[in-house]
């Protein structure tokens, strides 16, 4: 099985086949020598070369990260078997650019109108969740092409709010 | 002694409030919203009844609903926590008019303290190092011509303030008016309280503050003080015992000034007594909190004692059990304030299911929690999930304890403010104990150090990934760990995914 | 200061030294057997090598293996904990000859007091007040002659002996002949050395012992006592400091005589002195234990100190960081040991999965555990799971608190002696300190107090059984709480049962 | 859905049933107000009549016990679905008495030969398990009709290892 995990900036070519001794793995072609083990789902503990290492899934959302020790890195993991993850990585690369709502809560402001110019950084919209207003912004220059939510409006996390092009 | 005490709150205070009865024998009795039936509070409590919706001000702020619960459960006190009632005069008054005794000190000194207006020109009578500003409340006209003679920059500031809400900085005459009328709105809403002073600003303060103590017989002690300023948008977010630039001198200083605006204040139980310190070591009154703080636990490491014992023993009668010369401080204490929020992306909020928790533990390490594993944060309240909290011999060592136990913690299925926490206690100038109000803000402002891609952490991360995926059962399309209950938990989980792959490749 | 330490030994003790190490910036090194390759050590360690097969005999006590991993690793100390290789003056020796500094006392003050009868001869020397008894190693026949001199009753003890092991009572001449016999098959199995000795029995002793510290300067301090009567099969169950019957004067008395005992054994490093202590408050040496004790930790609550960083500062060659006169001890504490046995049938040990693990925090509560939830425990090694410990102000607070986390505590899957925790507090004579070394079989022999029908808490059981069963996924014929992971944790689990249930009615 | 649950020698009859409203629940025929909530698989929060109870589910090895507060009761359940459960019930009354193993463990030492009589109480094996070595004794007077395991034999917990009669 082969994957293709982005970690940061950097592209990792991730084989992994299971022997009888445990797992092989060949990193970018490199063989490592891995014996992990799992106690708990989402936690790992792994021996590389006699150095040991806890790792924790963490999927908050929509994100997926690895805690290596006590840090953290996102990771975006391409799997043959999984389209969704394909396609997810294909959507950041359109003209179309989506806000979407990081937690949770309550659309307490919209700052722009649909039509409205925009600054890459502008605040769009204001959501309220633990008694604290957010404010949602652009991730492009362009201009708001749509907007879904109307103030007052509850909002789970993930729902796209706004569009910007 | 009390013999029943309902708590009037929620989260890691209403916890920590029930172990303390329980500890003394004590019936507690929770109190819950809609969202709140499966809290820690109220599987830990003795007694827990429902009382409103989600919405504080229809649950955890109604006071008529929670003195009817009171009555009904025969509570003969109230612990109102910190937050929601625990400063509202109002409700002390109405515990005493339904006969029930109100765990804190006397409405009037609430409703004194409460006023920063009214607390400036009595602390001033008593003698109190003030910030030069406006004794009392201005209209926007008062306040531009009276500006310029305290001279900028000054601060614009709610007299029913606090948590930071209806204040701003204002450097210029031109700023001043539009500031104004912001600051007095967001009173309004936040405090139904439109009223608004003026202050000098201090440049780069220091927040120390003086933990208090009195008693129902005119006894009254401090307990050292607590450094607190590590803060993002006025709010504490690392809070320590002793302070570093605080010696045996400043400490008898400050500690006699805050008895003294104690006593003045007719004071009684726990309070703290907030000061700014300016670069020369002065120090000058910003308020009294007439609660017990969010980060009392650094007082009760260094001093050896429980507060909240103390509290219902005063709040029964009693006197202090000790006198000030019998209180003595050892080692070093440091808090963390751990938030479901995302310190990587503008700390939005972050509430949500807790699928994983790991939690420190060992030498010097304790941890007041709210939550569990399993619980689902709501996103009605504050976002604090609970406090990490260590000791150890001096403050290098208690950095170094607080980063192990920091290691050790894990939070999974929603983002918490960890890392944010590993950042400052890596930060050379907090090491050094070169902290101000203002010193989160510059380093969140500087760039995060970039991760070392040479420590291979970046290469183990990857594998990780893959392994998670290769073992995952995929829900919508994003991998998860399996949820499949393996009966070796320590192998087969790999075995199953290892079979489960070769079919795949067939 | 040591640069990279290696951990011969294996759960809570070694995640404790772990770490010590992280806060001091040494890296750590754990060794593991094959059935402890997903133990909690492993993981938190910065590295890990197998070191053989469950078998301890195999793995950690095998000293040729992990002094090789320790030179392969190129740690330059090794921390043996406790038990295992703890007080092997051989292993001692090896590691001076790899070059490897070994973190306890010289294996010279090992040896010496590793064998009970040279110790009680040094000791005696030493002016240490001892038992009447034989000062050597006796045979059968001139045990027989002995004994009557003395005065029976008469212990036999092994001379390498330890946690009761060759250990017998005799209480007439008659027994005396087979329980030598058993006792020196014990001995010649436990420890390869079938030396036996004889010892005045007294009657209804307290076990207390004092807490030893000596650098390699010739500095040596004494911490105070820890009172550790309660035991079962002379192995401690609760462990406390301070005594509740050691007063001042007496703490200096016996602190005297220990730090003159491990003076006159040229000792180095942390070490403890065990004292029995008759009706009259006479105490007498027991033996000297050369290593970190597991109840190490009541003495670090009371002192403010961490036992396990200063020994390894003295291992590196610092001064004692403090003198006699700085040790002051606050409040009290107490240490309850979680096995896995089930005190309701024999204390038969328990090993297996944890599928549920709730751990007590807050106020005063410190875990030093060795397991994680999902680990299985193995039934290679010794059953203890966990150290709960407390700290409060005095005794009955602390009483009290550990009821509180007790309380708090749940380990599901397998059975733990929690019930006995409880049941031991909840008891008059403990509460009163009316504790000796035969108090717990006193204790185990009456009759368990029936729980009162009449709580309601069995109708609560029954109701909870149901709906256990009733949202059960059935598994062998028994049933288990729901697998099925809940989007709202809160509810749905029941909503979830409700339905299937309708449809199997339909 | 009915429910006979026997706790220590008492008996007790929970009827359940699921309402919109939550649990309906009559406990021998009494109605109780039943709220119930599970955060955690095997731990529930139950409030009756205002009285807060956090209870777990022990379920070590073969026996089920549930912890309420601290304390702990042996329950078993007899559920109309679950033959097992009856059927274990019933073997309690037979003649033959069996010693199971409690826990994992080697067998060191056999101190009954088959066909000896035996005292209840008395001492038939000796088990060796976590660096202890444990004693079972026959839960009856009578003779040992069998004995399945040798010393050395390492066995599970459940395992049958005699038979007395």
């Amino acid at each position: 099985m082969t994957y293709e995990v982005t970690v940061g900036e950097k592209v990792y070519r991730v084989e992994l086949q299971r022997s009888d001794a445990g797992w092989k793995c060949r990193l970018d072609g490199r063989e490592m020598p891995l014996d992990a083990v799992s106690g708990q789902d989402g936690v790992l503990s792994l021996l590389l070369g006699g150095k040991s290492y806890e790792i924790k899934l963490e999927n908050a959302g929509a994100e997926s990260s690895v805690v290596v020790g006590n840090q953290r890195f996102n990771a975006s993991v391409r799997d043959p078997r999984s389209f969704r993850s394909r396609s997810r990585t294909g959507a950041a690369e359109q003209g179309i650019k989506k806000i979407k709502a990081p937690m949770p809560g309550k659309v307490v402001r919209l700052l722009a109108a649909i039509g409205s110019a925009v600054e890459e950084g502008q605040s769009v919209i204001v959501i309220e969740a633990m008694k604290m207003q957010n404010e949602l912004k652009s991730p492009k220059s362009g201009v708001i092409r749509k907007i879904s939510v109307q103030e007052g409006a509850a909002v789970d996390a993930g729902q796209t709010l706004a569009e910007v092009e | 002694m009390l013999s029943k005490v309902l708590i009037a709150n929620r989260g890691e205070i209403a916890v920590r409030v029930i172990r303390a009865c329980r500890e003394m024998g004590i019936q507690s009795v929770a109190v819950f919203s809609e969202v709140d039936r499966a809290a820690l509070h109220v599987s830990k409590a003795d007694e827990a009844y429902p009382i409103g919706p989600a919405a504080a001000r229809e649950s955890y702020l109604n006071i008529a609903r929670i003195l009817e619960v009171a009555r009904r459960a025969g509570a003969d006190a109230i612990h109102p926590g910190y937050g929601f009632l625990s400063e509202n005069a109002k409700f002390a008054r109405a515990c005493a008019e339904a006969g029930i005794k109100f765990i804190g000190p006397p409405a009037s000194a609430m409703e004194l303290m409460g006023s920063k207006t009214r607390a400036r020109t009595a602390m001033q009578a008593a003698g109190v190092p003030m910030v030069p500003g406006s004794a009392r409340g201005l209209t926007r006209a008062e306040a531009e011509i009276m500006a310029p003679k305290i001279g900028f920059p000054v601060m614009i500031k709610a007299a029913a303030g606090g948590g930071g809400k209806g204040m701003r900085m204002v450097r210029t005459a031109g700023e001043l008016g539009p500031a104004f009328d912001t600051a007095q709105s967001e009173a309004m809403r936040s405090f139904n309280d439109g009223e608004i002073y003026l202050e000098k600003l201090i440049e780069n303060p220091r927040h120390v503050e003086i933990q208090v103590l009195g008693d129902e017989h005119g006894n009254v002690v401090y307990l050292g003080e607590r450094e607190c300023s590590v803060q993002r948008r006025h709010q504490k977010v690392i809070e320590e015992a002793p302070s570093a630039i605080v010696d045996e001198d400043m400490r008898r200083r400050m500690g006699a000034v805050a008895v003294q605006a104690a006593k003045s204040a007719g004071y009684t139980n726990a309070g703290t007594v907030e000061f700014l310190v300016d670069a020369a070591r002065n120090f000058y009154f910003l308020e009294m909190n007439t609660r017990l703080q969010v980060e009392h636990p650094v007082t009760e490491l260094v001093t050896g004692l429980d507060l909240v014992h103390l509290q219902m023993r005063i709040a029964s009668g009693e006197k202090l059990p000790f006198k000030q010369e019998d209180v003595r401080l050892r080692g070093h204490a440091i808090e963390c304030r751990i938030y479901a929020e995302d310190p990587e992306n503008n700390f939005f909020p972050s509430p949500g299911k807790i699928t994983r928790l790991m939690q420190p533990s060992g030498p010097g390490v304790r941890e007041d929690s709210g939550v569990y594993e399993g619980w689902t944060v709501p996103l009605d309240y504050d976002p604090m999930l609970s406090k990490l909290i260590v000791h150890a011999a001096d403050r290098p060592a208690a950095i170094a304890r607080m980063q192990r136990a920091l290691g050790e913690y894990f939070v999974g299925g929603i983002k918490s403010n960890l890392p944010l926490f590993r950042r400052i206690l890596e930060d050379p100038d907090f090491a050094a104990a070169r902290i101000d109000t203002g010193f989160l803000d510059r380093l969140l402002s500087a760039k995060a150090p970039a991760v070392d891609a040479n420590n291979g952490l970046a290469e183990i991360a990857a594998i990780s990934a893959a392994l998670f995926t290769a073992t995952a059962t995929t829900k919508n399309g994003q991998s998860t760990a399996s949820a499949r209950p393996s009966p070796d938990a320590a192998v087969s989980a790999w075995k199953n995914a290892g079979r489960s792959e070769g079919t795949g490749n067939q």
